[in-house]
């Protein structure tokens, strides 16, 4: 495998190819070039490994911590999607934009956020990445320019699409990458953020992680035009599609995406990926029959991977005991974490609803009354 | 006459209405081979089929739309919409097409529609997944929204509502759906506009709805046992209309009243109730209309935060007891 | 001329390959078959001439009576895309559903509502076909299955769905057409409606008229992909585009598109027009130049049209005198009829919130306080 | 200090403060070529370009949020909304992004946006073309709602919404434009939370904003000089926050309230007004608080219905002239 460095990859010229191929939308040469042979090196491909695991065990880790109760409300994991995740991420810039959904863990991970602080979030501690007013739907951080997972479907579409208009209001040459799910793409607000981007010539690359369900919806009984990544047409908008169990092929993908965006050609990117348990870790998933779960298995990405780099001799066994190990380690270190960091002070609870003070905010607990009571008036009193 | 939760109530009702007229399927996401997000469709695409079950893309206005569309041709539609929180996608379509097609057209096209929805608040899910906006669909001539506290009430609420012609937005809670209670065998739809005594009393007026008519009868009960206290509980059901003549009479009688409500104080769903009982009871009242609300804030999702955010029983006994005072002061 | 019966042209096999070529989305073959020499016969010719005047003729009095503020509110004209109303009328049943926007006063006239009715709703009247209750935006006739014009854009799409979902429903023949604007392609119902549309196969014909304006903005500055009828790809939908200012060809592509609808394959039709005036009467359309607006004269269908029938000696001048004085003459009796008929009585008032009766439902005018002013009780009273 | 319309301050103020900032910029849809359907951004294109004044598709959703988006990267985004009718369509993003993204996140970012958009009404424009919703964005926590009703306030409250670090909905009104009213040449911003005493009385305190409060100004002069009545009114200026000392001293001063909206009575603005006083000023109110509101059904067309729909100047005295009767008949 030869070993280029990575920036080679997204010189215009290369990314100008991608996109004039994916604009002609003929899918074959779109999954040619995301398959060709990739210019990562070895080094990058054991990143690649290392990172897909930390996602596992991570998630791993959060799926129990869930059923011990440890963490509340919803919570969508990313187990299946690691692939995905690791190639996407390793084509931005740190100083581009993320913008995700609710099923985020792993993109906060992989962006450079401490595990520590992403699991405190999922437990709603003050060393959470949102001091714990998010929870798991709700990550941002500013210096990893993780600007938010949101709960609402399509939700994050618009925003990301407006922060792609304020780079290119200034002039300066940051990429916003925002990620969706299958389902969101028969949203309006699908529809309206890359008409605008497009319109706009704005530096938006839009990923479609398509791991094949809603909730338990199948994409053929939503989208009435399943190649998902064909709807860029509809905005003369560049796209491909990519296999997302093969994290070199989507780092392959993303960075011609990333370097069309750059250049003020917004791009639609669906990432083909599997949804290896649930919908969320209360959903039993019982829609699905046990063949299909022996069939995830069997081509569960993270093992694949690892087998392919044994195979290439790229990672030995020691190696990957080592990976695995720390892996294993990280997870539970933050779960560790986690549980001895404190609950945020209730006195903070009016402290975030406005950015500048503003007299007369309803600062009352539901217990208080509107008004303290007063001693009755007498007559003369009025 | 058995006991059952009110998922079951909901889910039987919907069943036998679908079973004794054809007109009537639902549609909404995830409600088929998902069997819905809180299981209220569950077994149903088993038995109906996709026609009578539709599963539909993730796009509020758009399914909402075609089910107001299909009402409008005479079929009777019943949304679901997974939460409240995700009508507001749907609400253009609620509010200037259900709510104005039979008036903005001189009467010539009726809307047979429900949408069902659950508020809630309470299960951390954050700040967008927790909200109660039935304020939004309240205040919507032409809208009828209904509420239901009891497993009873959800039968013959969504009897009503199903074979009501005019759109009804079916309020349901996600903590109800688990609360169980008596439910007649009979058919009887309730009379969408009225609201229930649930409870008689004379010392003061504990007026709720949805989830907090039932925390408000059980207030009220242990208040009974703890205080001898003589607690009147009106669970208003609708909300629009809004039965004014029967919260105005039992303040009339107990001097005093307590609002309750899930959703955030100032302009609240309770504002409307203060001001119609300080106006309609104005000579009777003994002291300031009392409401029991969210804290005003983009309710966070660190449990100690929401918890401290969300009316607890304890708010409602002291603004009870205080609001008690305040009369014991005047008399 | 061959003078072929009108059925004729809607047979499976016809409509069947102007879907497909529709479906492969290659403009020129669809431009063609929208040109093909059409099948309408002599009559047809002169029932199009007569239509097209009387909505030209009626929305030149709608417009006077505007400016003498006899007609109230917004009022949107028909004014150059009379020959794209009745060739799309045409091709229509009788039991067939139209929704439309709120321009809209053409298509309830073509389809058969008397002038007198729609001008009165105009001038808010109890004879008018809302009653008075919709004005010019909210025209609605049950027996001729007009759904109503919508003022909100994009509003009728997912309604015109549902009537398609119902017919589907209930295993019936009848098809829906839904018009839109422009500009209207650019909103999220547009894409929800057709997603849903197409997944469901619905019997549903979504008509773009497009005049190349949404008020003052220009197609190019609102839609990514400014040839409408391909934006049908992103749904696997059938399309094709037509020029709006021959009724034959626009009643010959709508054939197409009904007969398709009618076999449950939903399609898009993009009628090219223009706007001859303002976006409504109060616009001045001072950014239109003086150069266009000679254009726009010059190639006023109604005068091309009519100049096509004289050199086809399919009219001659003392037939098109006829018609055209009887036009003119609806026109005024539509604007006698409307100001002689009462306006609603205020009594009415509340007679339209709710189908069905309701107790407690507020009956209150501005006026009237909520509660009646009570004797101020004894002490002995309470 | 001159004297202009409420229409030339908005427009006035806007470009002021695009000269002064180069991060504040227009965007909505017709505002550039077209100069806005109600002319607010006359000449701005001309004048500052497509980047400055960006006219939009026809997507409420999109470019609101496209604007929260930009607001988030530290642009100054002055959104358009042609009516309050349409901005149904981008409430989702206007609630839950937004109203949520500084609290959501643990305060990490700003969203310093302004929505400009009118209410109305009493135009003919039917029913979903007539409504006015303010109380949709008043109800969120996390957003701040400005309605000022002269052109001096158009100016100030603009100047502070423009400069303020979160998302303001500045409510304007289409029957205001065109009214006149001295505005000070020195930009000082008002401060958005605050109402004002806009005529200082002691007979009856008469509460209105936007339309309303121009309308107040109107009726207590003219009852003044008619029946040398001495009536306090009182501006809101600001619906969120609601300024409730101001609201409550006045009354307690009074003794008496009526207010005016235009919006629907039931769970309207004004329930939360008269809940406010009647709570607050419990002790001192001699008669129940009389609000003047819409009728509450879909508004009609014909000029006649929606007359007798909409609140009129006579409408408003007999409220006064019945609230003050009361009042005697209690002293
Ligand atoms: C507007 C809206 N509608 C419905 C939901 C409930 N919901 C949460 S996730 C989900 C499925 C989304 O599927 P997809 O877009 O494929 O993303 P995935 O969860 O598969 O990653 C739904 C329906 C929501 N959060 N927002
Ligand atoms: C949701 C919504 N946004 C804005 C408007 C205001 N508006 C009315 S017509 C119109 C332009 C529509 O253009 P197009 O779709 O091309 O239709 P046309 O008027 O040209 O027939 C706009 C922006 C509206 N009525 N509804
Ligand atoms: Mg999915
Ligand atoms: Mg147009």
């Amino acid at each position: 495998m030869a070993a280029q460095p990575r920036s080679a990859s997204a010189t215009p010229a290369r990314s100008k190819t991608g996109v004039r191929t994916a604009q002609r939308g003929t899918t074959p040469k779109n999954k040619r070039s995301a398959k060709a042979p990739s210019m990562v090196d070895d080094a990058t491909l054991l990143e690649f490994y290392t990172q897909m695991m930390h996602i596992r065990r991570f998630e791993e880790r959060a799926a129990r911590a869930y059923t011990q109760a440890l963490i509340g409300g919803y919570c969508h994991l990313n187990l299946g999607e690691e692939a995905a995740i690791v190639g996407l991420l390793k084509a931005l810039k740190k100083t581009d934009y993320l913008f995700t959904n609710y099923r985020e863990h792993g993109y906060a991970i992989t962006r450079g956020i401490h595990p520590n602080r992403v699991m405190a979030e999922l437990y709603g501690r003050v060393d959470g990445v949102s001091k714990g007013w998010g929870g798991s739907m709700h990550m941002f951080d500013l210096t990893a320019r993780l600007l938010g997972g949101y709960g609402i479907v399509g939700g994050q579409l618009p925003l990301a699409t407006g922060a792609g208009l304020a780079i290119d209001y200034r002039d300066s040459d940051e990429v916003v990458m925002v990620t969706m799910g299958d389902g969101t793409t028969n949203i309006g607000a699908f529809h309206e953020s890359l008409n605008i981007a497009a319109l706009w010539n704005l530096p938006v690359v839009y990923v479609i992680i398509n791991n094949k369900l809603g909730m338990g919806t199948s994409v053929d009984k939503s989208s009435a035009e399943p190649e998902l990544y064909k709807r860029a047409s509809s905005y003369r908008m560049a796209s491909a599609e990519v296999d997302g169990s093969d994290p070199t092929a989507v780092f392959d993908a993303t960075t011609t995406a990333v370097a069309s965006a750059r250049e003020r050609k917004p791009f639609l990117l669906e990432v083909h990926t599997e949804r290896l348990k649930g919908h969320s870790v209360v959903d039993p998933a019982k829609y699905r029959s046990a063949e299909e779960n022996e069939e995830l298995k069997e081509n569960d990405p993270v093992l694949t991977f690892a087998r392919r780099l044994l195979d290439d001799g790229v990672l030995d066994a020691d190696t990957k005991k080592k990976i695995d190990q720390e892996a294993a380690t990280m997870a539970s270190d933050a779960a560790a974490f986690a549980e001895k960091s404190p609950f945020p002070e209730v006195s903070t609870l009016f402290d975030y609803t406005y950015a500048t003070p503003v007299p007369n905010d309803s600062r009352r607990l539901p217990g208080q009354p509107l008004f303290e009571p007063l001693p009755i008036p007498t007559g003369a009193a009025r | 006459m058995s006991i059952i939760t009110y998922r079951q109530a909901l889910h039987d009702t919907l069943r036998a209405e679908m079973l004794r007229d054809e007109k009537v399927f639902a549609i909404g996401e995830e409600i088929g081979i998902f069997e819905g997000s809180y299981k209220i469709t569950a077994g149903l695409l088993k038995e109906f089929g996709p026609k009578r079950v539709r599963d539909t893309p993730i796009a509020e206005e758009g399914f909402t739309g075609a089910a107001i569309g299909a009402a409008m041709l005479g079929l009777r539609p019943v949304v679901e919409i997974m939460t409240i929180n995700f009508s507001l996608l749907a609400l253009d379509q609620i509010v200037n097409a259900a709510a104005k097609i039979y008036g903005m057209f001189g009467g010539q096209s009726k809307v047979p529609m429900v949408i069902r929805t659950p508020g809630g608040g309470g299960q951390q899910l954050g700040a967008t997944h927790s909200q109660n906006i039935e304020l939004y669909y309240a205040f919507v001539p032409g809208l009828k929204v209904v509420a239901p506290s009891t497993p009873a009430d959800a039968k013959a609420l969504l009897l009503a509502a199903i074979r009501d012609d005019d759109p009804v937005l079916f309020l349901e809670n996600l903590a109800l759906y688990n609360t169980k209670g008596e439910v007649p065998d009979d058919d009887t739809p309730a009379q969408i506009g009225k609201a229930a005594v649930a409870r008689p009393g004379k010392d003061l007026t504990l007026i709720g709805y949805s989830r907090t008519a039932y925390e408000a009868r059980e207030v009220a009960q242990r208040l009974a046992e703890s205080d001898g206290l003589d607690i009147e509980v009106i669970d208003l059901r609708s909300l629009r209309p809004l039965d004014r003549p029967t919260i105005v009479e039992s303040v009339k009688k107990t001097h005093a009243a307590v609002v309750l409500e899930d959703d955030w104080l100032t302009y609240g769903v309770g504002a409307e109730i203060a001001a119609t009982i300080s106006d309609g009871a104005f000579d009777y009242l003994d002291a300031p209309v009392r409401r029991v609300a969210m804290a005003e804030v983009p309710l966070p999702y660190s449990k100690p935060l929401e918890t401290a955010a969300l009316p607890s029983e304890d708010d409602i006994i002291a603004a009870i007891r205080q609001t008690l005072d305040a009369v014991g002061r005047r008399r």
